[in-house]
């Protein structure tokens, strides 16, 4: 039987598929066992009570969804009181993202939220949606620097942070996170999209922009978690578009240590269950022992480079 | 590493045959489930909708008046359906092992379940939500409802006949051919009566008066309702007139169906307070006087 | 009827709807009349004969395909004397798309392709499987602007741009093109991306990374374009996702004067003439007289912000 | 500007539905159409194939040996298959106005296509590229091909007998259960052996000294072979040799069909020099001697 654990930093997960932020609450223990998760992942929280985004907060497209929650939730204090109590009733570690418009707030966040029950702690620096123009510290070298540095300063928990997919390059805000404390990286949050309705000429969303989820990303996403792989040291979460345990692989493959789902838990609530299963046995089937073993084992040092050579359809 | 060499499983490739998973849980300390259901039949009722009845895992057989079921439903197209459609439970057999749902063919969703046949698998999550309540202090109730709100509204009355509650159903329609679930309601002892754009009688008006008259006879110590803005303007104007408690069934976009994701907000309003509160976990039944309306 | 001819500068279109660069050649006219298209849009050539990248070069994801071609063609003069005159054999406009390693060689490339039976230069700076890094100048401001500057200086020829969406501000990017003498903007690319096999763990395709194309993308995509549009004078092209009719509604709606076609043109050969005739009767049933009407019309101006509002369901 | 206002189409809203079209060309001058079939038939061969026949419109009857279509698979699972799928046409039955193609049913479009039943419809742009030549002066050829090959080859057989030209088809295969095509071949004259890897006559060198004797009866005037990369060298050898003219149909992933994309691309080596090919346009059949296999 394959040892399905991996390490991030000191937090030791029993396997390496988590749910993503957002996409997730204590309430899934209704249709799943939640012990069974490598982690347990709360919703962004901030400082303040704040109600998100008008409705409607998702509209389906062509091949995916969009969506625009506003990281709604009733604050920081009820959050320590009664929300994390509702975890703290399960085994697996807690990680608590948490967001804020500046840098001194999240610092700030990141030593209030250092309570006994959080195991880890992970900023969102990234939410497209948390006010209407899209913008976030994740997009900028030296905002991520300088947050990461100042909520390093406040915290002794293993601090996580979640980058965006909409930066331009995403290796030098990585390795800005990890040069200023961080102690893991989570690639990435969501698509800043919009659907215009054909109909009513009107942005389909009441945020008009939106957060694209759907599984066509994933091969995006896998490449930032590829080529942030080979630059930092510090582990990687993959989110986007896992669905199925092969996804997990090639995830690992590409470098990541684990992965976060949000999609097909929502699409299935079973899911999560489902691919850690699937990834057991997949593993078992070949032989592999250790679930680490495939971190980074992509095989990329002999690509065939050579175009006039007489290649298989390689499929 | 030495990895041993797997042949390729055909069926595990894709998005969706990994999608389509299910019936993994049903632990019985579980108060929902991701099932797979059989088709046992698909018709329709009328131009517009379909009745869909399902042989489901016993644990389904919970789902009460009022609760939602989030269907996985198949592609009409051979593009994905990204998201479940949420649906009110319209029946359940608990005898024969069934639960059914009467909904509206319109989008994509809908379109795909319109394509489902007997003994075609359903993956259907639930049950889920806050159904009705009925108080046990209560002898007639009166049900109103219009379109879809009238299959949200159906499984009331089984509720009330197992409570020996009378039932009067006041059934809003377009025109007579797409009145619906009369049948269900008058099957197990409600009375109904029918209002129609057609002919004029679902006006507000006229339907105030056959509330007053309800009202008036000793039949209304509760009103519910689901379906219409309109309507239930009506009963909260009524409602508060003549301190009758209410109850009704919202409906709006969904994600998680968990309470998790907070996309399925509704605007209520709590002494003088506005808030937001889910349709999903925090209903889809909610305090009549509460409910803001769209 | 409607009038579906649109102006990108001094070229008028009889209709928004073009192919995409790379996903069209003059061969198509087996199957469909070419005459029947905006205009007609050669692969980006470069200065010398190029073989392009190793195969595998395209491969299927969940929800979309990578491809990474690698500019293959027989160069510029090849190009000229051999290539643009079976283009010429048709009505529409001729774009002619071209790309290069240096600034120089694209101001050069601008002149030598400023031949009488060229119309529109369009500078490819965001083929992001041109080499194997995958960057590209549409990546960077300053590129983009000296780029485009060069450009302009030795061509009168219109002069379009296509620029990337792995840009982290688009914006600044278009804006920068604009400066330097763009008469239109055209966006965008592809997204760099990868893919691992699960079965013998190497990159799909020969080149490693490849561009995702996929109808999912659109949302993306529509979001740049109508960011873009805020903010600049000249005519935009959208491309990305466009499989129907409504998308190029969608896409006019958000700023576009025209938008381009690849995907769909792949699946379905005959899609482009489709959706002109689908757009024709799109707007004969609305009464819709011009659809240039449709340019920069999305209803965006009252959007209600309140989230406690009490909104309809709103689909 | 003001819009009158439209009710939604449910078919035009997504993806599929609008990829869906085809059939909207078919002038008589264009080369090539997208036509919607119609499936006639569509049984499984063995445990591996199956044969598809299409009633299609008579401008996709013009193909001939050698030349494919491309085909817009449906899904297998509800998500969607992104590209279409290349194949030789099989057999062209002008009287009856079908085209028919044998195909190893592997991953998710050849899997979908297996799922055709007779009277759907069925997208197939074509016919594509350059196809088999007979040169008149030749008299007998031999056809060496093995697995999907075979369905590549098979149509030389009626295009053979149209010339009037002898056909000695040698068909290499796993296991007796899988050699497809000996009744096409030989209901069309052609001499049809068979060799296994299940007996070891399937071997090169059993395979070459056949190829030998066949020569060496005058019986060779041309080589034609596809699906095997031993087989292509095998024949390539003893072309040269022997100063026999052949041919070979390649395969490689394709994206576009119409020499566009340089997707397809295959080496070629002519004149000491290697070059890339496009498959779909510039072949998919070659000059053996040119080809470097893979
Ligand atoms: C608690 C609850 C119970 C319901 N019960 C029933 C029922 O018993 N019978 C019935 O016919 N309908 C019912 N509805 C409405 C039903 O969910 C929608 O008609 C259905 O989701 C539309 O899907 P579609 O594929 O036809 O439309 P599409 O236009 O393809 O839907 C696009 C998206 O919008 C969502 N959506 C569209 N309309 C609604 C709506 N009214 N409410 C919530 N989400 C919507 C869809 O779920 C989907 O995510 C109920 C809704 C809720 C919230
Ligand atoms: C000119 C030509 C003629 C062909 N004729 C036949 C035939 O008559 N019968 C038959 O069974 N097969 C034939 N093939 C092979 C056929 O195209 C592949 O078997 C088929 O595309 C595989 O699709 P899939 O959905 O089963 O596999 P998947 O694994 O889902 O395919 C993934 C992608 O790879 C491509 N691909 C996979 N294998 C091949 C291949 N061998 N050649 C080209 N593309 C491939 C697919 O088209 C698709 O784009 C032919 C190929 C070519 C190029
Ligand atoms: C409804 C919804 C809400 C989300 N909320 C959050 C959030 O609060 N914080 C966060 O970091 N990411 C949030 N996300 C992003 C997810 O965590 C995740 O990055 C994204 O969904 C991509 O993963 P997937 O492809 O598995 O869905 C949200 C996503 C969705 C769909
Ligand atoms: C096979 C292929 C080749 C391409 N080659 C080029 C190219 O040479 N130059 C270019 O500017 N874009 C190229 N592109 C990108 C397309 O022009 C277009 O931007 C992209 O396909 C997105 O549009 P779509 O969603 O309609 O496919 C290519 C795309 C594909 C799929
Ligand atoms: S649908 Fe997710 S909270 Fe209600
Ligand atoms: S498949 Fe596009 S050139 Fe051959």
């Amino acid at each position: 039987m394959v040892d399905l654990s991996v390490k991030i930093g000191a937090i030791t997960l029993q396997n390496p598929v988590q749910p993503a932020s957002g996409a997730f609450s204590w309430e899934y223990n209704d249709v799943i066992d939640l012990n069974r998760l490598g982690a347990l992942v709360a919703k962004t929280i901030c400082r303040e009570p704040r109600l998100g985004n008008p409705t409607p907060r998702m509209a389906e497209t062509e091949a995916g969804i969009i969506q625009s929650i506003g990281l709604p939730g009733k604050g920081i204090d009820y959050f320590i009181e009664h929300i994390v109590p509702e975890y703290a009733k399960f085994k697996p570690p807690l990680v608590v993202s948490c967001s804020s418009e500046s840098i001194e707030d999240f610092a700030a966040l990141a030593e209030e939220l250092s309570v006994p029950d959080v195991d880890v702690i992970e900023a969102n620096i990234s939410c497209p949606t948390r006010n209407a123009t899209g913008g976030n510290f994740a997009m900028h070298e030296n905002y991520t620097r300088d947050c990461i540095t100042a909520m390093r300063a406040r915290t002794k928990k293993p601090l996580w942070v979640k980058l965006s997919p909409n930066a331009g390059d995403i290796v030098s805000i990585a390795k800005a996170a990890e040069d200023a404390g961080a102690d893991a990286l989570v690639i990435a949050n969501t698509f800043l999209s919009l659907k215009i309705r054909t109909d009513n000429f009107r942005p389909a969303l009441g945020n008009k922009f939106g957060g694209l989820v759907s599984p066509a990303l994933k091969p995006i996403v896998l490449r930032m978690v590829y080529q942030v792989a080979k630059q930092v040291k510090i582990p990687i979460i993959g989110i986007g578009g896992v669905t199925k345990a092969e996804d997990v692989v090639e995830y690992m493959l590409a470098g990541a240590s684990a992965v976060g789902i949000g999609y097909a838990g929502f699409r299935n609530p079973t899911a999560l269950i489902t691919i850690i299963d699937d990834l057991e046995a997949w593993c078992d089937e070949r032989g592999i022992k250790k679930v680490t073993e495939l971190i980074g084992a992509v095989k990329d040092q002999d690509m065939e480079t050579d175009t006039l050579a007489a290649a298989s359809v390689g499929i | 590493m030495t990895i041993r060499p797997v042949p390729p499983d055909p069926n595990h490739n894709y998005t969706n045959s990994a999608l389509r998973t299910g019936d993994v849980d049903p632990y019985p300390q579980r108060q929902v489930g991701e099932f797979i259901g059989t088709v046992v039949a698909n018709k329709w009722v009328n131009k517009e909708y379909k009745h869909v009845i399902l042989k489901v895992h016993p644990h389904a057989l919970k789902a009460y008046a009022g609760q939602m079921f989030h269907l996985l439903c198949p592609s009409p197209d051979g593009a994905e359906v990204w998201m479940r459609r949420p649906m009110s439970v319209y029946r359940v057999d608990k005898d024969a092992g069934h639960i059914e749902f009467l909904y509206k063919c319109e989008g994509r969703g809908t379109r795909g379940m319109a394509m489902l046949e007997p003994g075609d698998d359903f993956n259907v999550t639930g049950p889920l939500g806050h159904g009705f309540v009925l108080e046990p202090s209560w002898r007639n109730v009166v049900v109103l409802g219009r379109g879809v709100g009238l299959a949200t509204l159906a499984p009331l009355s089984q509720l009330a006949a197992e409570n020996k509650i009378g039932v009067t159903a006041i059934l809003s329609a377009r025109h007579p051919d797409v009145v619906m679930s009369r049948d269900l309601f008058e099957g197990l002892g409600a009375k109904t009566m029918t209002v129609l754009d057609s002919d004029g009688t679902s006006a507000v008006d006229n339907v105030e008066k056959i509330l007053e008259g309800l009202i008036a006879h000793g039949k209304a110590d509760a009103f519910f309702t689901c379906g219409s803005n309109r309507l239930l303007k009506l009963m909260q104007r009524l409602g508060k007139k003549h301190n009758i408690p209410g109850q009704v069934a919202m409906e709006q976009i969904m994600v998680c169906g968990f309470g998790a994701c907070y996309v399925c907000m509704r605007t209520f309003e709590v002494d003088g307070q506005r808030l937001l509160r889910r349709v999903c976990r925090d209903g889809p039944v909610f305090n009549l006087q509460e409910a803001v309306g769209w």
